[in-house]
C-alpha cells in the first residue's frame, strides 16, 4: 500500500472525485495554480482547468452561498476555505442557509456541498489568534451540518469521498498539524463512512476520546502510560457530527473509565458534550470521574511558548488519565 | 421594443390580480388570527415587478426570493394551494409547515426558496446560476432583492462574482425607497445611484418604472436575453412602493396616513395596468372582469384548502434535517 | 417598588445609562422613530436624538465592527441586533475581531461593547428557523466574550447596567418569550454584578440549572413536582460566561440531584457543559445521574405543533427530575 | 497643489528606508528561522503609500491595518525596536507576542491595529470616525485595505456607513493588482472602477501613483482636511506594486522572476522618490545617504533589541482576555 501524507491522501480523494463525477467541482482563494494556501489543490488546475478548479475572490460568503446555490441546483461543490477561522465571514450562509435549506424548505431540496477547513494550532510556526482556531463547535452545534476531522491520511481520503457523496452539508475540518504526517493508502477506490468512529489503539484500563491532533497526543500519552500498566484505548471520533456514541459507550463498558480530548476550548466545547454523554450512558460502568482536557479558555497566542500553555499537551493527557485511576 | 402578445398581457393582468388578492387574502386571515404565525410582508404595490419578470423567465429559470415573496413565488408559477398551506403552517404548504411565508420555496417551478435573512438568497441564486453555467445549460438565475438589502456585504459580493464570473444573473432590485421604517435613500447610499454601482461592477444596467409591468417586462426580457446568451449579468432597478406596512398590522409611525393614501392613489400598477390594456385595446372591460374574478376564485379557493389541510403530524418534527 | 415588565426593564436601563455616561449610545436598525422591532428603545428617540439612538442600515456586520472601532476610540457602543439569528452576519467581526482585540492588542486597549440580541422560540407567533435560535453557544465557547441572558426585569436592568459599564465585550441576550413578563424593579440605581447566579427557588432534593424561559419552566415544573415531595432548588445562571460554577456545586453538594436545561439544541450545546462540570466537580456527592435537557437536534420550524416537539417543555424537565429519583 | 516644506520631504525620505530596511530586515530574520513566526508579509514596493498617508496624518488620528502592515504601523510613528520584538513574539513588543506581525498596534500613535482576516479592519476604523464624530473632535481614521480587500462585503458596508453618517473616514486602497496569487483586475471588478464605485457611495474620489509619494501625500492631505472640516469620507486609490511574494518565501508561480524584476526596476518609489528630490534641489547626495544611514542603523538597533528582548512568561498566558 502506498505510503502517503494526509495532504496527499485529501488531495487525491478530490482527483478522484473530480474524475468520478463532472458534478464535483472545487472552489476557493488560490486554489488554482498556486495551489492553495496548504498546497492542497496543487496538480488538480493542470488536470481539472479553470472551470473544476475555481479561483475565487476574498468573499468568504459569496463562496459559501454560491457554492450552496449551486448544490441546490444540482452540483457537487466542494469549498475550501483558506483558514477555518475565516469561515466565520461565511458564518450566516453555512448556518442559517445551508445547514436549514433541506429542512425549512420540507425536502424540496438536497445540498450535497462540502467546506473544506484547515484548523488547529501549529505551534511550530504559528500565526496567531485568527489562524489556529478549532472551530469544530461553531458548527457541530447546528442541526443540519455534518462534521468531519479526521486524524490519518487513509481516514482523511475516505472520508472525504464520503463527504463529497453526501447530500448533505459536510464541514470538512483539516489538522494543519497533520498535513505533512504519513501512512498507508490504498489504490482502490475505498469510503470511510461518516458517522463511524475508529479504535486507533486498543486498551482495557481506560478509554481516551478525541479527534485530530488530539488522537495522535493521546497515543503519544499511550506509550507513557504503558509503562505505569495503564493500557488506553484510544478511540477517534473522525466524525463529530453525527456522532458515532455507540463505539464510545461500548468502549466505556469495556475500560470503565474515561478522558474526553478536545483541541477546542473548554467552555461550551466538545470535550463537555462528549464527557456529559459518557456519564449520561455509562454512570455505572465507570470507576473514576471523566477526564476532561482542552484548550483553556485564552485565545490563541502568536507567541508559541504561551501557546503551549494556552493548547492541550501530551502531559495533560496522561495527567488525566492518571486522574481517573485516582492518583494526583 | 418587444412585442408583446395579447395572451401575454392578459397574464400579467391575471397574475398581479392573483397577487394582490392572495396579499389581501392572507393579510384578512392573519388579522382574524387565522394565519397566527410569524411576520407575514404584503408586496401590494409591488406586483408588476414581480409579474414582469415572473412572466419573462421560463419555468426552469430560477428565482431566489425574500421575507416580501409571495408575488415572486406566483408569478413564478408557484400553486396558489400550497403558498397559502404553508404560510397556515400546514402540511399540505410546499414546505410542509416547516419554513413558512419567509421561508417558501417551490422547487417545481424554479423556487430556490425565500430566504427571511435580508441579502441571504442573493448568493445562492448567483450559485444556481454558476451551476447552469457549468452544466452547459442556458438556464438563468434571478435573485430579488429589496433596497435593504444593499446595506448587506454579501450583496456587493454577488455582484462582484455574477460578473468575474459572467454568470448569468439577472439582479431585481425592488426598490421601494424603504426598509421596515427606515428610508433607503437616506440609509443606503448606492441605492439611487445603482447605474454608477452597476457600472463599479461591470454589470449591465436598466432603471424601469416599477410600476409599469410592460416597461419592466421588456427590460426584464432584455436582460434575461443577455443572460441566456452568455453575455453575463445585469441588474435591473425596479423603482416601486410598499402600499403596506412593512408586516400585517405594523404601525408605522415613519409616514402618514395621507402620504400612504396618496402613494396608492398615484402608483397603483394595477390601475396603471388597466389604462393600458384600454388605451391599447388588449382587453375589454368585461375580459377584465373575468380574469378578476377567476385571480379572486383561486384566491377564495387556496384559502379554503389551506384552512381544511391538516396539521403535520406532530411525531414528524425530526423529518428533512438530513437527506 | 414599582412593577415592570422586562421589555421596559431593559428600556430603563437604557436610558439611565444614557443619561448617566455621554459616552452611551445606542446603534441597530429601526431602533430610532420607529422603537425597535420589539419596541425596546421606544422613546429613547424623543429623549436622546438621533446622534446617540443611531438608526444603521441593514448591515450587521458594519454595525458590530463600526461599534468596536467606537469602543477601542473610548465610547461605550450598546448594539441592538434585530434578532439573534442575523448576528451570524457580524460573526467575524464579533468573534475574530471584538472577543480577541484586547488580548492579541497585548491589553493596549479596552473594548467597552454590548451587543443586545433577542433569542429563543416565542410558540404562540412562530417566524420560523431563523427567528428563533438560542444562540448562546455562538458566543460562550469564544474567549474574551462575556455572555448574559436575563430571566427577570429586574435581572434584566441590573445586568445590562452592569454589561454597559463593564470593559469588555458583552453579549446580551433577551428571551423574546419574556418581554411581557412582569416584576417588581426598584427606582434607584442598582447593578446585578455578571458571573453570579441568582437560587430563584430554594429547595432541597434537586438542583435544576437554567438561564432565560427554561428557569420559567422550572419554576413551574418545581410547582408540579413538589406535590411528590420533590423540592426542585432552581438556579438562574444568569450569566453563562463567566459562569458561576461555585453556586452550582454548593446546591448540588446540598440537593445531591441535578438536572441542566438550556433552550439550545443538544450536541455542542451548553447544558452539556453544565453538565460536564457538575459531574466533574460533585462527582461523589450526586445520589443519581444528573438530567439533561435541552433542544432536539433540528432546527426550530415554523409550524409550533413541530416547534414544540423540538424545544424543551416543561413536562420533559418534571420527567428528567423525576428520572434523577430513580423514577422512570 | 499644497506646500511641502524640505523638512517633511526628508522625512518622507527617512521613513520610506526605514519601511524598506525594516521589511528586508524582517526578511533576513525569517529566514534565518530567528523570526520563524506565522506568515509575514513584505510591503516593499508600497513605501510611497504609507509615507505619504502617515506622514499626513496627525498622531492622534486613527488608522487601521492589514496583513501587510510594518510600513503602516513605522510612517504613523510606532518604536520600530516594540514592532520588530512584536515580529519575534517577544514580550517589549507592542502585544507583549501575543499578536504578532498580522495583529500589530501601536495605540500609542493611534493605530488601531493590523487586522490578519482581509478587510475587518476597516470596520473598526469607521468605528473610530464615529467615535471622534461623536466626541466632537477634529481626528479622522484612515483604514489601508488592499485590492483584494474590495471582495469583502463589509468594506461596502464600510464604505456606505461612512458615506450617509458623513463620518471622517478616508480609505486607502493599495491597489497592487493581486491577492496572494490572484489577479484583481480579473477577480475583483471594482477595483479598476474605483471612481465609479466611490460615485456609487458618494465618496470623494481621488485616484493617484501610489509610487509617488508627493502624489499620495498630497492628495491624503486634501482627504484629510475634508474629513476633520466635517465634508465627509474620501477613497484614495493608490496603484502601486508588491515587490516580494505574498508572503517571505512565497513561490510566485503566478508571475515570472523577469516580470518581478521588471517591476522593481520601472516602479521603485524611493528611486523614483530621489530623482524627484534631486531634481527639486532638495536634498543633496550626501544628505540623502545619511538618512538612509540613520534609517538602516536604527533598524539594525531594533533587530538587536528585538532579539535580545525575553520572550513573555508561559505563566502569564491567561493575561488580557478581560480588562
Ligand atoms: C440580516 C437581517 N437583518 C434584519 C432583518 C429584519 N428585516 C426584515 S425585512 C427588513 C427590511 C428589508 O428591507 P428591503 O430589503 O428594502 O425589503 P422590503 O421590506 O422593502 O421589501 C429587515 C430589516 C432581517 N430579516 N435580516
Ligand atoms: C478573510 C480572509 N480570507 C483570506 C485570507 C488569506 N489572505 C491573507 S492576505 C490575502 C490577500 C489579500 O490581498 P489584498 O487585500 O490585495 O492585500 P495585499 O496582500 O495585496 O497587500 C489573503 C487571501 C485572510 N487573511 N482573510
Ligand atoms: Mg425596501
Ligand atoms: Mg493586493
Amino acid at each position: 500500500m502506498p505510503n502517503l501524507t494526509y495532504k496527499e491522501a485529501i488531495k487525491d480523494a478530490l482527483a478522484e472525485e473530480l474524475r468520478r463525477d463532472s458534478a464535483v467541482f472545487i472552489m476557493g482563494e488560490d486554489i488554482g495554480l498556486h495551489g492553495g494556501a496548504f498546497g492542497l489543490t496543487k496538480g488538480l488546475f493542470a488536470e481539472f482547468g479553470p472551470d473544476r478548479i475555481k479561483d475565487t475572490p476574498i468573499s468568504e460568503s459569496i463562496i459559501a452561498g454560491a457554492a450552496l446555490g449551486s448544490a441546490l441546483a444540482g452540483m457537487r461543490p466542494v469549498v475550501e476555505m483558506m483558514f477555518g477561522d475565516f469561515s466565520a465571514l461565511a458564518y450566516d450562509q453555512i448556518v442559517n442557509a445551508a445547514a436549514k435549506a433541506r429542512f425549512q424548505f420540507g425536502g424540496q431540496c438536497k445540498t450535497p456541498l462540502v467546506i473544506r477547513m484547515p484548523v488547529g494550532a501549529l505551534s511550530w510556526k504559528s500565526a496567531g489568534v485568527v489562524h489556529c482556531q478549532s472551530v469544530d463547535n461553531w458548527y457541530v452545534q447546528i442541526p443540519g451540518l455534518k462534521v468531519v476531522l479526521p486524524a490519518t491520511p487513509y481516514d482523511a481520503k475516505g472520508l472525504l469521498k464520503s463527504a463529497i457523496r453526501d447530500d448533505n452539508p459536510v464541514i470538512f475540518l483539516e489538522h494543519k498539524a497533520l498535513y505533512e504526517v504519513a501512512g498507508d493508502v490504498p489504490d482502490e477506490d475505498y469510503v470511510v463512512p461518516l458517522g463511524v468512529a475508529d479504535i486507533k489503539r486498543s486498551g482495557d484500563t481506560c478509554t481516551v476520546v478525541a479527534c485530530g491532533k488530539m488522537v495522535h497526543f493521546a497515543l503519544e500519552a499511550a506509550v507513557t502510560l504503558a509503562d505505569e500498566g495503564i493500557d488506553l484505548e484510544v478511540i477517534d471520533l473522525r466524525t463529530l457530527k453525527p456522532l458515532d456514541e455507540e463505539t464510545v459507550f461500548n468502549s466505556v463498558r469495556k475500560t470503565h473509565r474515561a478522558v474526553v480530548v478536545h483541541e477546542g476550548h473548554r467552555s461550551g466545547g466538545l470535550a463537555a458534550d462528549w464527557g456529559m454523554r459518557i456519564y449520561t450512558e455509562c454512570l455505572d460502568w465507570l470507576d473514576g470521574p471523566v477526564g476532561w482536557v482542552a484548550a483553556k479558555d485564552v485565545p490563541i497566542p502568536y507567541n508559541d511558548g504561551l501557546e503551549k500553555r494556552v493548547l492541550p499537551q501530551v502531559a495533560d493527557i496522561v495527567a488525566a488519565v492518571r486522574k481517573t485511576h485516582g492518583e494526583a | 421594443m418587444v412585442d408583446l402578445s395579447g395572451d401575454l398581457l392578459l397574464r400579467m393582468y391575471y397574475t398581479m390580480w392573483l397577487i394582490r388578492d392572495f396579499e389581501n387574502k392572507a393579510a384578512e386571515l392573519f388579522m382574524k388570527g387565522i394565519l397566527a404565525k410569524g411576520g407575514v410582508h404584503s408586496s401590494v404595490g409591488q406586483e408588476a415587478v414581480a409579474t414582469g419578470v415572473g412572466l419573462a423567465l421560463r419555468q426552469d429559470d430560477w428565482i431566489s426570493s425574500t421575507h416580501r415573496g409571495h408575488g415572486h413565488q406566483l408569478a413564478k408559477g408557484a400553486d396558489p394551494r400550497r403558498l397559502m398551506a404553508e404560510l397556515l403552517a400546514k402540511d399540505a404548504g410546499y414546505c410542509r409547515g416547516r419554513g413558512g411565508s419567509m421561508h417558501v420555496a417551490a422547487f417545481e417551478v424554479g423556487s430556490l426558496g425565500a430566504y427571511a435573512v435580508v441579502g441571504e438568497g442573493v448568493p445562492i441564486a448567483v450559485g444556481a446560476a454558476l451551476a447552469e453555467a457549468m452544466k452547459g445549460s442556458d438556464r438563468v438565475s434571478a435573485p430579488f432583492l429589496g433596497d435593504g438589502a444593499l446595506g448587506q456585504g454579501v450583496v456587493h459580493e454577488s455582484f462582484n462574482l455574477a460578473s468575474v464570473w459572467q454568470l448569468p444573473v439577472v439582479f431585481v432590485v425592488e426598490r421601494n425607497g424603504i426598509a421596515v421604517s427606515t428610508s433607503c435613500d437616506r440609509m443606503v447610499a448606492p441605492s439611487t445611484r445603482l447605474a454608477d454601482l452597476a457600472r463599479a461592477y461591470g454589470l449591465r444596467y436598466r432603471g424601469v418604472d416599477g410600476q409599469d409591468v410592460v416597461a419592466v417586462h421588456e427590460a426584464a426580457r432584455e436582460a434575461i436575453a443577455a443572460a441566456r446568451a452568455g453575455q453575463g449579468p445585469s441588474l435591473l432597478d425596479c423603482k416601486t412602493y410598499r402600499f403596506e406596512g412593512h408586516y400585517y398590522g405594523e404601525p408605522q409611525v415613519y409616514r402618514s396616513r395621507e402620504e400612504t393614501e396618496a402613494v396608492r392613489r398615484m402608483h397603483d400598477p394595477i390601475a396603471h395596468f388597466e389604462t393600458y390594456l384600454s388605451e391599447h385595446g388588449a382587453a375589454r372591460q368585461e375580459e377584465m372582469r373575468e380574469i378578476r374574478q377567476r385571480a379572486s376564485e383561486t384566491v377564495e379557493d387556496a384559502a379554503r384548502f389551506a384552512q381544511a389541510s391538516p396539521e403535520p403530524e406532530p411525531a414528524t418534527y425530526g423529518e428533512y434535517v438530513y437527506a
